[in-house]
């Protein structure tokens, strides 16, 4: 019963917060749109059993992804409104219709008996810190590796484009 | 077909695709640009040296392949060094060590990046060579691509006006038989192999293929094959990548190049693919006639010297497909002679078109006339290599013809008839271009100064002269080495197939099939 | 009426479409940027409802990965923007349109 | 021994052709030609000397092998000496040993001089080859070189446009003929199994049928009308004339030309088994003469007179040959190559004389200033006309007179071959008249004159064997009937006539011949009647039937082969690989406005994907 209240609450929030990031005018909003979309996600993580995988939501997606974003924000100016007009005549149908056709598919996939399984009163998977972490360092322990090369490549990356401009840099 | 002599201790087949590449590496190394041809020669005459080595030491009688080295080099896929030599690859590897030094030689008129031109010769040279001696079929795919590169700068880079246009139609439309080959070569390989593929044409020999499947691989095979020949619809490449060519360019290639296919049809159509080969021998000969007439009758009105003798060429192909697809030994014989023959006497016609190219710079036929008066010697040896490309007795190439049209007849009656006209449209063109460039008054000024052969350009052109007279007259000893193994490829037809070759002197016109 | 592991997979499918309009009908970089996210986080909603459906952690885990990759994305991608930013003036995305054809 | 002497025969000429290409140009103006003609009459003792068994009765023939040629077909250059060959070898280098030797007066001052008498002695080597050949593969290398020989003279003064034109059209009508040649050959291989002459006479009988036989027969005349210029392929020889006139008489008149007759005897067992074939070759011949006697009647240039009154004879020749009297063929070709040789060498004097004028309009009443050319020709014009004893009565006769024996149809031909005779006896006296009668009506500026002694020997020697030459083989004694008996016997249908009707024949055709000459001296004695009218010029343009070939053959083939090459071909099948290459850029170009550079058109390519997976997932998941 508590599942399913806070399921309907938090539910809302998230397609809220989500309507919001994508309609809002000025970015700074849609980027509060998405935290609250985040939070309410880590909700569901709780009410599915994976604590670990909420607190780390919270943490790095809610807390540094976000401020990141928020930062970036600040950096190109929030004030900068889109110009109205639209380049691509094709675009807006072209995507509603290839949105209709998405939505479509899915709720036809959602019909297949797998997805609606049985329900699950009790949470029988145990997301805890030891579990997850085991689990990582048994069958995924390559990559877990890979990931950490990953990072280090993406933070040269993003050092690089800081620092490489070309030498006609405009400051 | 196994009668393989005992490996030679010393490879001189090995050495002989090898002395080109050492050419090209040592004219890659020099340092003075005057010393870069007179290298290039040397290294292709030493080539010359050893194939003629090779030649003497030929037996004769030998139907089977000869010289043979072997040396597998990855044993899951029979994917090995396998070189032999027979009677069908002996006079043309002969034919081609023979033109390259000659073709080098006539190229003093190339200047741009003389060096890069040298190699891209050799190289060609060593492709050609590794071509027909090669028996194992990746290798020879292998060469068969490698021989593409070279051929494919010689037009692009040092060619005519529209070179890029020509080098790459050459290039696509043999490209593309290649890769049609390339699926074949694999599928052969896989299907014919017992246990594991196999590559080596002497085990694949042995493979008995389903019907289908040789027809199939045929096609493949054959399709990439009448490309090189040319055979009638696909020769449009020919005049573009003739005219455009540079003269030692459009020398090999008619020399040489367009005896690839022809040597593919015998070696891998005929003796792989028998069923085949016998069911489809009414298509080839008719595409083999068409070919003879058409490619003479569109030589008559050619105005570009260069596209008039490669149209011919179009022609003298089609003799040569006719006779090998008439299944008789003398049919064979001919069809192979004639490619010594067409090599011998299209390398001299182009030969003698660069020196008149490099004197007035045009091919044009309208721009000459009455150069009989002017340049004596030039005319007199142009006549007499159009005699003998004509087909005329006593010149060499009469007696492929004469071998070709009487051979053929027995199997391809009407055929032969109607190839017979050949002769007289051969005749047409030669001299009707003759009497346009050297009869008559002198109608144009700069016609009137030419200057005649010199030392060096004479020289360049009597051994072909030489070679011409002496095939002409006294054949036997080509003909003595060819028989063999043309002879033996069709023992394999008889025993694989219900074709039984037609005996002359019985008078049984077509083949009969015995039961 | 207890809630289902398939509930929560509607909800995602739901912020998945939504995140995908986001980028296809929004100009501007950052907001498309972030409907990458919300598509992701979507995506892990749905791993960890699944993960609970088959009874294995594994869910939890791709869901750590997926982090770990958006992380990456988003360090990479927003200097992107900065430094297009910094050359062009604006973070509409119609603007960059080199690449044509 | 012989076997050397007819190789020599062969070689000797061919050597001196070698000799003479290399040191043509250096030699000393008279030099070169004196050479050639010793060659020549070198090769002629030799073949005399090799002869004398065959005259004392004793000789057989022998092969002389020379070396394997051709191994797959069993074919080794070999020569094969019997009578009939001795006797035409005799002929060949004799009368060409001749003509050589007025050559050598003709040609005086031409640039290439040297070259000229390279031509010439290859082509007596040739022509030996020709005669020589013991298969039919030597046979037919002989006859391809004599048509090689042919074009290189005939357009030997190759600046004239003309000339050069008239060889190469010789050639190639001669090649049109040898494509029925080789057709011949390859059916005569495919059922002996050999060329081999005498494998394949032996054996004909078993192993040909008569309509293989036909067969092998029609397409060996089409070979031999091409190359003795019969119809429907006689249109090279008139234009032939632009050749040196030494030329026209050697190889238009004695001895090329004669080759398709001696094919036609020499294959004699062949057309013995099929007479439809023997049939045709009689009344092609017969044809051949009396349309080109009726051509030769109106010619205005001395040469084309000539041209076509050979191609007359030749006619009589096939028609001898044809009906199977072997012995009287060969026999008019031996006579005829003698005074036609004679003609043509004294037209040759004529022209010298006029300082190259060929048209007899501008000659008249030379018999004053060119006695010795015209006593010679005198005698040549009187031999050709049957008037006896000279030579032609006697062969003409022998042709005629057999064909009437063979009775039946064949007396139809004996009327042509009559009726060719009346005419043939009426252009050559308009011709005598025309150049050597009646008022001169040369050119001012030209005065003629007689022509050296090195040009009039010859002439004197050919008078003399026109008048000789006919007692060889006369009903009285037949010598030659005799000599070439062992050829022959095996073949001979026909048989010379004898008693009254031989003496009845001989009276009509002496008859036939003084009408002819009495009409033409009625027309031409004294005022020269002007001959423009329609028939006239359409007999001397023959018929037009060369202009036809033009158009026909010449202009629309080409037409046809323009249209071939630059449409069929150029735009057809290379229009359709550029096409393909060109299709391949367009369809690249309507693909292009779909890269727009929007990020966001990328975005939609993405969306649209993930819909396709989607749905294919679906798909194969199972709806």
């Amino acid at each position: 019963m508590v599942e399913l209240t806070l399921f309907v609450i938090f539910g809302l929030a998230a397609v809220f917060g989500a309507v919001s990031m994508v309609w809002a005018r000025n970015p700074v909003y849609s980027a509060l749109g998405l935290m609250l979309t985040m939070l309410s996600i880590a909700v569901f993580y709780v009410s599915n059993g994976g604590y670990f995988v909420a607190v780390v939501q919270v943490i790095i997606y809610a807390g540094a992804v976000m401020t990141l974003f928020l930062f970036v924000i600040m950096l190109i100016g929030v004030d900068k409104s889109e110009e109205r007009t639209e380049r691509l005549p094709v675009q807006r149908p072209l995507a509603l219709g290839l949105l209709a056709l998405f939505a479509a598919g899915v709720l036809w996939a959602g019909r297949l008996v797998w997805v609606t399984g049985a329900p699950a009163g009790v949470v029988p998977v145990d997301g805890s810190i030891e579990a997850i972490g085991t689990e990582l360092f048994r069958k995924w322990v390559l990559p877990f590796e890979v990931t950490a090369l990953l990072l280090i490549i993406a933070a040269a990356g993003a050092v690089a484009l800081a620092l490489f401009r070309e030498d006609g840099g405009d400051e | 077909m196994s009668g393989e002599r005992a490996p030679m201790t010393f490879p001189i087949l090995s050495v002989i695709i090898a002395l080109p590449v050492a050419g090209a590496l040592v004219v890659a190394a020099i340092r003075r640009k005057e010393l870069v041809l007179p290298v290039a020669v040397a290294s292709s005459l030493v080539t010359l040296g050893a194939a003629v080595w090779m030649l003497v030491d030929f037996q004769v009688g030998e139907a089977g392949f000869q010289f043979v080295e072997q040396a597998t080099w990855y044993q899951p896929w029979g994917v090995g060094w396998h070189l032999g030599v027979d009677g069908i690859s002996l006079l043309l590897v002969v034919l081609t060590a023979f033109l390259f030094p000659i073709a080098l030689a006539a190229s003093t008129a190339i200047t741009r990046r003389v060096r890069e031109y040298a190699m891209a010769m050799l190289l060609l040279e060593a492709g050609i060579l590794g071509v027909f001696l090669c028996l194992d079929l990746l290798v020879f795919f292998v060469f068969w691509e490698a021989m593409l590169v070279p051929m494919y700068f010689i037009i692009g880079v040092w060619g005519g006006e529209r070179r890029v246009h020509a080098a790459v139609k050459f290039f696509l439309f043999t490209a593309f038989g290649s890769a049609l080959m390339f699926a074949g070569i694999l599928a052969l390989g896989f299907l014919g192999g017992e246990g594991g593929p196999t590559f080596d044409f002497v085990r694949l020999l042995d493979a008995d293929l389903s019907r289908t499947a040789q027809f199939w691989l045929f096609g493949a095979f054959g399709l990439s094959f009448a490309i090189k020949v040319p055979i009638f619809p696909f020769h449009t490449w020919l005049p573009d990548a003739h005219v455009e060519a540079p003269t030692a360019g459009s020398v090999i290639l008619a020399g040489i190049l367009l005896k690839l296919g022809a040597y593919g049809l015998i070696r891998f159509c005929l003796s792989l693919f028998p069923e085949a080969s016998v069911s489809l021998v009414p298509v080839l000969a008719v595409l083999a006639v068409i070919g003879i007439v058409y490619g003479a009758i569109v030589a008559i009105v050619q105005t570009d010297v260069k596209r008039l003798v490669a149209y011919s060429s179009v022609s003298h192909l089609g003799f040569v497909v006719l006779g090998i697809f008439a299944l008789t030994s003398q049919g064979l014989q001919g069809g192979v002679l004639q490619m010594v023959n067409h090599g011998l006497t299209t390398g001299a016609l182009f030969l003698l078109v660069g020196m008149i190219y490099e004197r007035r710079h045009t091919r044009e036929i309208g721009q000459f006339g009455g150069l009989g008066a002017v340049m004596p010697r030039y005319a007199g040896i142009f006549l007499f290599v159009a005699f003998a490309s004509i087909g005329l007795p006593g010149l060499n190439g009469f007696i492929g013809e004469f071998f070709v049209l009487i051979g053929s007849y027995l199997s391809l009656p009407w055929y032969a008839v109607v190839a017979a006209l050949g002769v007289v449209l051969a005749a047409v063109y030669l001299l009707w271009a003759y009497q346009r460039m050297f009869t008559g008054p002198i109608t144009l000024e700069e016609n009137r100064g030419l200057r005649d052969l010199g030392v060096r350009e004479t020289l360049i052109l009597v051994p072909i002269i030489v070679l011409i007279l002496f095939l002409g007259i006294y054949p036997k000893p080509a003909l003595d080495r060819i028989q063999p193994s043309v002879d033996s490829v069709l023992q394999r037809i008889e025993q694989t197939t219900d074709y039984r070759v037609p005996d002359f002197g019985t008078g049984m016109a077509g083949y009969e099939v015995v039961p | 009426m207890t809630v289902t592991p398939g509930w929560y997979m509607a909800l995602s499918a739901v912020l998945f479409v939504i995140g995908l309009s986001g980028i296809l009908l929004r100009r501007n970089a950052l907001v498309m940027f972030m409907s990458v996210e919300l598509m992701l986080n979507a995506v892990n909603l749905t791993f960890v409802a699944a993960g609970r459906e088959l009874l294995s952690i594994d869910g939890q885990v791709s869901v750590f990965f997926v982090m770990v990759v958006a992380a990456a994305e988003v360090v990479v991608g927003l200097a992107i923007i900065v430094a297009v930013f910094r050359r062009r003036k604006t973070a509409s995305v119609d603007e960059l349109a080199e690449l044509r054809g | 021994m012989t076997g050397t002497l007819v190789s020599l025969a062969i070689l000797l000429p061919l050597g001196g052709s070698v000799v003479l290409l290399f040191a043509g140009k250096r030699l000393p103006e008279p030099l070169a030609g004196v050479i050639a003609t010793l060659t020549v009459a070198g090769a002629f003792g030799c073949a005399a000397v090799a002869a004398v068994d065959f005259l004392t009765g004793a000789g057989e023939a022998l092969t002389v092998r020379w070396f394997d040629w051709m191994p797959a077909f069993g074919v080794d250059a070999s020569l094969g000496w019997d009578r009939l060959s001795a006797l035409m070898t005799l002929v060949v280098t004799g009368v060409g040993a001749l003509i050589h030797l007025y050559s050598i007066g003709y040609m005086k001052g031409d640039a290439r001089f040297g070259r000229f008498f390279t031509y010439l002695n290859l082509f007596i080597a040739s022509m030996l080859i020709l005669v020589l050949a013991d298969n039919f593969a030597m046979l037919f290398v002989g006859w391809e070189l004599v048509g090689l020989c042919s074009y290189l003279l005939i357009s030997f003064w190759f600046e004239r446009e003309t000339a050069a034109a008239a060889g190469k059209k010789a050639f190639i009508v001669n090649r049109v003929g040898d494509v029925g040649f080789i057709v011949a050959l390859m059916v005569v291989f495919a059922h002996f199994g050999s060329f081999r002459f005498d494998t394949v006479f032996e054996s004909a009988p078993e192993v040909l049928t008569t309509g293989t036989a036909t067969a092998i027969g029609l397409l060996l005349l089409v070979g031999a009308a091409g190359k003795s210029a019969q119809l429907p392929l006689y249109v090279w020889l008139p234009d032939a004339m632009e050749g040196p006139t030494p030329v026209s008489a050697l190889i238009h008149a004695a001895t090329m030309v004669t080759a398709g007759v001696y094919m036609v005897a020499r294959t004699g067992a062949i057309f013995g088994m099929a007479p439809i074939a023997a049939g045709t070759v009689a009344v092609v011949g017969a044809a051949t003469a009396l349309y080109a006697a009726t051509i030769a009647v109106a010619q205005t240039d001395i040469k084309r007179v000539l041209a076509y009154s050979t191609i007359s004879q030749l006619g009589y020749m096939f028609m001898g040959v044809g009906a199977a009297a072997y012995v009287a063929g060969v026999f008019h070709l031996m006579t005829h190559s003698f005074f036609k040789a004679l003609l043509f060498l004294g037209a040759g004097s004529v022209i010298h004389g006029m300082h190259g004028e060929q048209d007899m309009a501008k000659m008249g009443g030379l018999r004053r200033k060119m006695p010795a050319t015209f006593a010679t020709m005198t005698i040549a014009w009187l031999a050709i006309s049957g008037i006896p004893p000279l030579a032609g009565f006697w062969s003409k006769d022998e042709i005629l007179g057999t064909v009437f024996e063979r009775g039946g149809a064949w007396t139809v031909l004996w009327g042509v071959g009559l009726l060719t005779a009346l005419l043939t006896a009426f252009y050559m006296t308009r011709m005598m008249w025309l150049t050597f009668f009646g008022e001169p009506r040369w050119d001012d500026g030209v005065h003629p004159h007689e022509s050296p002694a090195v040009m009039t020997i010859p002439l004197l020697a050919l008078a003399g064997l026109s008048v000789v030459g006919g007692l060889v083989n006369t009903p009285f004694r037949t010598t030659l009937e005799h000599f070439l008996d062992p050829v022959f016997d095996a073949v001979r249908l026909a048989h010379v006539p004898t008693g009254s009707t031989a003496v009845a024949l001989a009276g009509a055709s002496v008859i036939a011949a003084l009408i002819g000459i009495g009409l033409a001296a009625l027309r031409y004695r004294d005022r020269v009647p002007d001959e423009t009218g329609f028939a006239w010029r359409l007999m001397g343009r023959g018929y037009y039937v060369d202009d036809v070939y033009g158009q026909v053959f010449a202009r629309s083939g080409k037409l046809a082969a323009a249209w071939l090459a630059f449409r069929f071909d150029a735009r057809g099948i290379d229009g359709a690989v550029e096409g393909m290459g060109a299709l391949t850029r367009k369809t690249g170009g309507w693909l292009r406005p779909i890269q727009t550079g929007f990020v966001r058109t990328s975005a939609a390519g993405v969306v649209l994907g993930a819909v396709a997976l989607l749905g294919w997932f679906l798909w194969r998941g199972g709806l």
